[in-house]
């Protein structure tokens, strides 16, 4: 059994797997920041902070900070060279317009017909949808990083019941249980990791989970 | 046409009850000297449109503290509990709207636009009241401007006729925001004679700025 | 008796006695663009051209043409300190939310509610509205200027029978007859050329010219 | 990423029909290489999203000259006689659109908006064939995105992953069209290496550009 930090950089590893050579993607805050640490040395990823730039890079060592500098979590960062720096239109403008290859967020909930909850439950103090909203319905390619349940819980549903943060959104959700595809039909295995069998797997789900005739080993 | 004014001369010109909107993103590129003197003034019942709310001791988040807003208008307010606090005991007036949505919104005011429509929110809670259009067999919300009174936003540079340029991730919210207010004051790190700044690398035409507040 | 040069003149150093200082401005091509060379001295006027720039400058001498810097009518003209170059969003954002104080423009027709007709003569080659109509309807004022009649036939009239550029935007005419209001009564003559008596600026003049009771003289 | 690829490359990808949006006004800030070779090409039956037509010797005038358009959108063709004649012979079919509309139109499709509201064109001839909308007791067009299968777009100077900078005023439609098709080709005066371009002068960011090709 993995702890919760080995779990984090294993679905943070399997995530980085997905990007391609020259993509444009964002990451959410907590899980899908983690992503940044993988990309495969062969290829050239630039990552978008929505508050305004492209080609965000590592943390400054101490001392090196630069305040006016830093990510949309309000943390001090860098930007590497090739970088651009833009206004919060134009970070939108590039969002909205298709132009962010992938964007990885975390979720409460994803419904198998690809709706999505990460932003608000009833009752308790509402934090914003920030520009979650305008990720989702705007990248190119969602995907949903984050445990495959909450304490046990199943987070994969037939339908949210939480506020939606978008509607049809999610293409892919990556789990330390599995990688699953949401398509028309619903939600389909793509991959299994080997600690979890498809039954354990589907027990953690709500839904249906249809097996892909090409299931294959999670490996990262 | 020298723009530059006092710090006094600005927030004079602040009512109790002004719309304001103030550039910003979690404090970085916001224009703190102005937020201060808005704290000493204790100019009350004011909208504020703004990305965030800050933290407590940082950005707007001071004049949350001090109850200084009715109303506001923000994507996040995670990073200031008593924002939330405030929201909660309906004490002020918080509306959440999503990031591109209000970006879009106030650069929509500022270029005399009369709304525009967007995909995002669709089917969410943010759909509420709204006018949802179907164009082209997508739908879409019909998000109207959203403008102030006074745009209080921050430059690293301008010159004395408020052309500005910036530095880094500050730039955020500022440039829309310099278009969509009745009256627009930049605080500028640093104000240089006019011809100073190359005519193709200003981020905001002077047209826009009506004051310029130097920090010191 | 002006000729032709003399009368252009005359209108665009009157057009000249209503720019404030600090003002944007944004001259049509033609009689407008005269308005630049009577800018009081005392007054400091920026000059915006809707292809990209405010701090539109005078035309270069002879073998100092910079062709990447050009007007509206592709002349190759200057940009003054304290200029700034833009693209075609942002200038047209300038122009529809209300940051240019004053346009100047010429006319074919102008009715009393102050619609206007500029940019079409049906079964005439169609040459395109280009930016009036965002002119028109953004500007702050707008100003026509133009002679007071089309070789005696009035331009001035109750209703447009030309295709419209723009409905209920013109704010001042100013001609070599006079300067007439557009107000919520109709045309308010409120300068008469001292050439001129009131009679023969509305015989001039199809629909009804009400005279101001603080009726000037033009001086220019 | 290096971007560049040689002007053959790039033209070999514009087929007949294709949908073409080419920056510049009147012929400032026209990609020149590429219109000369889509003249050699011979390519037919293009649709032209552009400003104007130039003139029959410069920008894209070339093009109208060898009758390579079925389908023209422009702001004024006043400039070009041939452009007017296969109008009004009904050799080209040819949409006039008010500048500051087209430019909106095409920053729409590049920015993922669906439609947006103006005032510009009411109760004139633009109106026809538009949703009009009263909002806030105002009225306005509903005025939908405008995009293009290929942007050819003009910069001063590109670094090798497209990010762009203008010089005076080439920039005109350039910038919003490098958003708005689905393959964006830069013709460049001078590419240098990444991190030779400031991160905070760059115009055009490298994500909204495909290809570059380099002025020779």
């Amino acid at each position: 059994m993995m702890d919760k930090q080995q779990t984090q950089e294993f679905i943070a590893k399997r995530v980085a797997q997905e990007l391609q050579d020259g993509n444009v993607v964002n990451l959410g805050i907590g899980l899908p920041t983690l992503v940044a640490n993988f990309v495969p040395a062969d290829k050239s990823v630039d990552f978008q902070s929505e508050n305004g730039f492209i080609g965000l890079g590592p943390v400054p060592a101490d001392g090196n900070e630069d305040w006016n500098i830093v990510n949309a979590g309000g943390s001090c960062v860098t930007i590497l060279p090739g970088g651009v720096f833009f206004d919060s239109a134009t970070s939108f403008g590039i969002i909205r317009g298709g132009h962010v290859d992938i964007t990885v967020l975390g979720a409460l909930q994803v419904a198998e017909n690809g709706d999505i909850a990460n932003y608000m439950i009833p009752g308790k103090m509402v934090p914003g949808m920030g520009g979650a909203m305008d990720l989702l319905s705007g990248a190119k390619k969602v995907i949903v990083a984050m445990e495959h349940t909450a304490k046990g819980n199943p987070k994969l549903l037939k339908k949210c019941n939480l506020p939606l943060t978008a509607v049809k959104a999610v293409d892919l959700i990556i789990t330390e249980m599995g990688v699953i595809e949401v398509t028309p039909e619903g939600f389909v295995l793509v991959e299994r990791n080997p600690e979890y069998t498809v039954e354990q797997i589907q027990e953690a789900t709500e839904a249906t989970l249809h097996v892909s005739p090409k299931l294959k080993e999670m490996a990262v | 046409m020298d723009k530059r004014i006092t710090l006094k001369e600005a927030v004079d010109m602040i009512k109790d009850g002004s719309v304001i909107m103030v550039g910003g993103f979690l404090a970085c590129g916001t224009p703190d000297k102005l937020i201060d003197a808005l704290v000493s003034k204790g100019v009350k019942d004011l909208t504020l449109i703004c990305n965030d709310t800050g933290t407590p001791e940082r950005g707007v988040g001071k004049l949350v503290a001090t109850k200084q807003f009715k109303t506001i208008y923000a994507t996040h307010i995670g990073t200031n509990k008593e924002t939330g606090r405030q929201m909660m005991a309906g004490e002020t007036e918080v509306h959440l709207i999503p990031q591109g949505t209000m970006a879009e919104q106030i650069r929509a005011a500022g270029y005399g636009l009369g709304g525009f429509l967007t995909a995002t929110g669709v089917g969410t809670e943010v759909e509420k009241g709204k006018q949802v259009l179907e164009v082209d067999g997508k739908t879409y919300l019909l998000e109207k401007p959203l403008k102030a009174d006074f745009a209080l936003i921050y430059a690293d540079v301008a010159d004395t006729k408020g052309n500005l340029k910036y530095r880094g991730s500050t730039r955020n919210f500022n440039p829309v925001m310099a278009a969509a207010a009745d009256v627009t004051i930049v605080e500028a790190r640093k104000v240089v004679p006019v011809g100073e700044i190359d005519a193709n690398d200003v981020v905001v035409p002077g047209a826009f700025v009506n004051y310029i507040v130097e920090e010191k």
